[in-house]
């Protein structure tokens, strides 16, 4: 069931020039929350900030009762996210969207991540593992220096990354990888998040292999709960909406993919 | 204890509260958040005759204080609504209107002839005010012989409360208001959205696949008002208000600028609950203000 | 280097960004924060041939990510400013345009005509939009025919540029334009205030004393560009876009709507040295996006 | 001159439930100030305050260049402004408006402030008294609670004060203060500032005993520099601004008064 509810900043930091790390905290026990699914948040005190921002939930802490956030600074409303300090209160509607599909037990699962779109990524890969999937997660990044912090997802598997200047992994696009490439037969299915293009880049290279591929679209969303109509997206069923249907589509299932 | 009840030309609700097509689903929606029978009324997602399958994404783009959107009516047409919507939300203790557009007179016709058989349905709202579609819709509305037409065309076949929503985008408002309340019209609703548009500056293109859209949100209220209180000096048939209503106040406004009941559109987006604390406020500032009956607030306005 | 000179159908502006009238005063009330020479024109507060107390007070109204205002064209009238303010603002080297409005035809002439004379003022922009007064204003702007004529009658006696201010509360603001210009227009302003209004829901008492009032500032942008394309695509005289312009982002909006110049009115308000920023900023655009020239945005927008 | 400026918050002090006091210090040279003068306030991030607020200059502080602001919270753009921090900047427009004039050295005058009314008596006080002119103030608030702290007023001149519940000083309005009947005739001019019935209470009587009386209006406004012609007044002399011709006028000019 889906709620709107204040909770509180446990937690803001920093982990490079454009990307910071929210913990928020419930009073009460947590719905049940499955990788893929995002939250939309108020941003209190913007004059241009009047609809909610969609953004995927990182991590859970079931113990805290806590989710967790990854941000990027973009635009007005992220950079009003960044600055929420310890004891604020956010105004969330939540746990909002569908999930990623969980293979069978012992299948082998590639998770690429571009970009903020890592941020789905690290709840999927643990939980994955806790079904007896086994991740690996494709990290990339414009440079080393707006890289996600590895240690979370090296915790969980080995870590794969790109950068397009070659300051860290191997120099290039997610694309350019062995996992993509060498490896990518291996894999059950492939889940990707991040920019448009990348994710295509991904879907095709897929496609080719004939491996299921999910992709977690980033459609511009006005309500996040299916009312609106506005975040549709072109699927061989018509249109269908990415806040409920999605964010999370099977390629085979879209148009022009 | 005050009284909220409202009287729609012979329609009773429960309070002057209902949610505005297109921003409530078909209620459904929101369960998870209200108890939609608290609620005055609902206006479920505009009915065509036909399947639509809406715009090409992308719909939308916020802006100051509001949005603009080109959904274009997406519906699976009205006889689905009837098969498999109907029987799900009928149950809903609050007045449904369905919200009914066309591209011609024949289909406003023919959709509002199959609603009418609907017992849960006590009135439809004619939609001839959406600026999203190439054919019908805002055209109809902004001319008032097309918008008397279609008024007179469906009071004929249309036997319970006709609701007609009107177009902001006009020179003269009350025209049309009198227009549609002339040929048979028991209420009319306003605004539907002010045609707007945007520009993505650095990549240069629109921001909507139609290039224009619908405004909403509290940037088109002082619109609104105004012409609530035009028409509401124009017509005798009630008034539904709505235009960037966000909280009670808002909700007032409209009320003392003569609206007898009002609709909550893009504020639902922003916050699920926010027609359950639109009631709240009306009778904590009713109990405020010493008011007893909250009809005493429509056309309220003190002139001096 | 980057060209940022524009032509206003044979008039020459240093810059696309002027001032609208009635939020810049005559320049003078800036001179503090900027200097007014480096804008590309100013046109200063409505002026009608006779002086004019205004409207009562209350004027203003604060509205979501915008303002009502009823002043009413306050002004001493056209021969004060000929006395008076023209000696001393006639120096300024930007391109300096009197807002002219009227209740009659013959008021719009007589003042038109005395403007004429003036040496250093380049060009009138003609009010027929303005929302605040009870005799012409508006009345003259939202209908074609009356528009045609005050345009015309002007046009007879006006020899420089004679810029048109259309109004945004009209269904089809094309038909006005194309109207102004067949009659010899040399330019189209656009956007004026929209109708609106607000209530004071604590004292039950209109905001303003006049009940209705003038929108603008951000909320209606959108609206704003829509009318500026829809006008680009009617007419071939230059356009001056504005409504809402509160950032060099959204001056390029209007221009790659099609407005061939902008002007920045109720952002002055909050930042009086905005007009300074908005230049440098649109620079900072073209250098950016590798403009040399700052007519290649004109129409600029990308349809696909 | 007036300018615009980034102003840095150096103390923001509640002094009780309704009324803060901020201090904001400049980088520079703080322009000549006169008494009566105020400031035009950007109030940041407030999606509902898209105007600037405008704010009386209580005191100046010119061996730091700080700027003393008295502020109620009353509304959405009050209630930001209460909540600034030390180190936070804010944008200011200032010193706008005409002052308070200055009577013949050795004379009295009486300085009636109502509720946040009291903000321009301060530095009022302050100057009035550098200039050989016997300050009487006289203050009222509906409560002890929300009155000022007196400490200030009483270090520059002898406090009246009336409440309406009665909790300090006389019970009642300003008008029911002995500082309001029997000295009157004492006085040179007296100054008033606070609610609208307040002040013409004061004016009243004041034109009663033929002493000049000097009100600063609090009238809506849009820009505060002149360019607008939202803020009139009705004067004898037809409309004038408050924000450039005022916010302190003789009553004998306005009319209705
Ligand atoms: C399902 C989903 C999950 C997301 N997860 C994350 C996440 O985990 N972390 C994260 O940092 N970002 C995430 N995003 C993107 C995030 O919503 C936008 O970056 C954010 O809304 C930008 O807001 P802004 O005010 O900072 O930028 P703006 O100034 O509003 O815009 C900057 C850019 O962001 C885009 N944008 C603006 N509003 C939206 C919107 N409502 N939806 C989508 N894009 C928008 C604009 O097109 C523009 O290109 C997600 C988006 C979706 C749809
Ligand atoms: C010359 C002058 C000096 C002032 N000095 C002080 C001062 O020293 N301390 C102080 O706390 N207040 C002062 N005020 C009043 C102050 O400007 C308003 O209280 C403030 O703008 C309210 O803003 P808000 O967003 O908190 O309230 P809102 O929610 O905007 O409104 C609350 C009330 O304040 C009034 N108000 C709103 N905007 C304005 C505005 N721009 N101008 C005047 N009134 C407005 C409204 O009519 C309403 O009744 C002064 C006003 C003027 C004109
Ligand atoms: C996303 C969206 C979809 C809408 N769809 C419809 C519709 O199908 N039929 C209709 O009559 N109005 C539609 N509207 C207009 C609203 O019902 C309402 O008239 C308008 O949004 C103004 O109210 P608001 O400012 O409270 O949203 C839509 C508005 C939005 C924002
Ligand atoms: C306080 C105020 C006074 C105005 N006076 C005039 C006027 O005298 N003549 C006129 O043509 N427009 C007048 N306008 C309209 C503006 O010139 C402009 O068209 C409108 O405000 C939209 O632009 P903006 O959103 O940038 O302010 C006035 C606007 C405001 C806010
Ligand atoms: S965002 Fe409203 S339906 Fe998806
Ligand atoms: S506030 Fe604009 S003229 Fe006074």
């Amino acid at each position: 069931m889906k709620k709107v509810e204040l909770l509180t900043v446990t937690k803001n930091r920093r982990i490079n020039k454009e990307y910071v790390i929210i913990h928020a905290a419930s009073n009460e026990k947590l719905p049940e929350i499955f990788p893929g699914q995002f939250v939309e948040i108020k941003v209190e005190n913007g004059p241009n900030t009047f609809l909610r921002r969609p953004i995927s939930i990182h991590e859970v802490d079931e113990s805290k009762n806590e989710i967790i956030l990854l941000i990027q600074e973009i635009g007005e409303g992220s950079r009003l996210l960044a600055k929420l300090r310890e004891g604020d209160t956010i105004d969330l509607i939540y746990p909002l969207g569908n999930a990623f599909s969980i293979p069978s037990k012992g299948s082998k699962a590639l998770l690429v991540g571009g970009g903020v779109g890592v941020a789905p990524m690290l709840i999927l890969g643990r939980v994955l593992k806790e079904n007896g999937v086994e991740p690996h997660f494709l990290l990339g990044a414009r440079s080393k220096e707006i890289l996600m912090e590895l240690d979370n997802y090296e915790k969980i598997a080995e870590v794969g990354v790109t950068t397009e200047d070659g300051s860290l992994g191997i120099k290039g696009f997610v694309t350019d990888h062995p996992l993509m490439n060498e490896k990518l037969g291996e894999m059950e299915i492939v889940y990707t998040c991040g920019p448009d293009p990348m994710m295509r880049a991904v879907a095709k290279k897929a496609k080719e292999k004939d491996i299921k591929c999910e992709v977690s679209l980033e459609n511009l969303m006005a309500c996040g709960i299916g009312a609106c109509l506005c975040c549709v997206v072109d699927t061989k069923d018509g249109h269908k909406c990415t806040c409920t249907e999605g964010p999370v589509f099977d390629t085979k299932e879209l148009k022009e993919w | 204890m005050v009284n909220l009840g409202i009287d729609l030309n012979g329609l009773s609700l429960k309070n002057p509260v209902m949610t505005a097509s297109g921003t409530f689903g078909f209620g459904e929606e929101y369960e998870d958040f209200i108890n939609i029978d608290d609620l005055g009324g609902i206006v479920v997602k505009g009915t065509t005759l036909h399947h639509r399958e809406g715009n090409p994404y992308p719909r939308m783009a916020e802006t100051p204080s509001g949005m603009l959107n080109a959904v274009g009516l997406q519906n699976k047409g009205v006889d689905y609504f009837i098969s498999d919507i109907y029987p799900r939300i009928k149950h809903y203790k609050t007045g449904i209107f369905v919200n009914v557009s066309g591209s011609t007179i024949e289909d406003y016709i023919a959709t509002a002839e199959k609603i009418n058989e609907l017992e849960h349905i006590p009135g439809i709202e004619l939609n001839i005010s959406c600026p999203n579609v190439k054919e019908g819709g805002m055209a109809f509305g902004v001319h008032c012989p097309s918008a008397v037409a279609v008024t007179e065309a469906v009071r004929k076949v249309y036997k319970k409360h006709l609701m007609v929503k009107l177009s902001p985008n006009v020179t003269d408002v009350t025209e049309i208001a009198k227009g549609v309340e002339g040929v048979g019209a028991d209420s009319v609703s306003l605004i539907n959205t002010l045609l707007g548009m945007a520009i993505n500056v650095e990549k240069r293109k629109p921001a909507l696949s139609t290039i224009t859209g619908g405004l909403s949100g509290p940037c088109v209220k002082p619109v609104a008002v105004r012409m609530v209180w035009q028409v509401f000096n124009a017509v005798k048939i009630p008034i539904v208000g709505m235009g960037g209503i966000m909280n009670a106040y808002d909700a007032i406004e409209f009320m003392l600028a003569g609206a007898t009941a009002v609709q909550i559109g893009t504020a639902n987006f922003i916050d699920p609950t926010v027609t359950i604390k639109v009631i709240d406020g009306i009778k904590d500032y009713m109990t405020r203000h010493n008011i007893s009956d909250v009809n005493e607030l429509i056309g309220g306005m003190i002139i001096e």
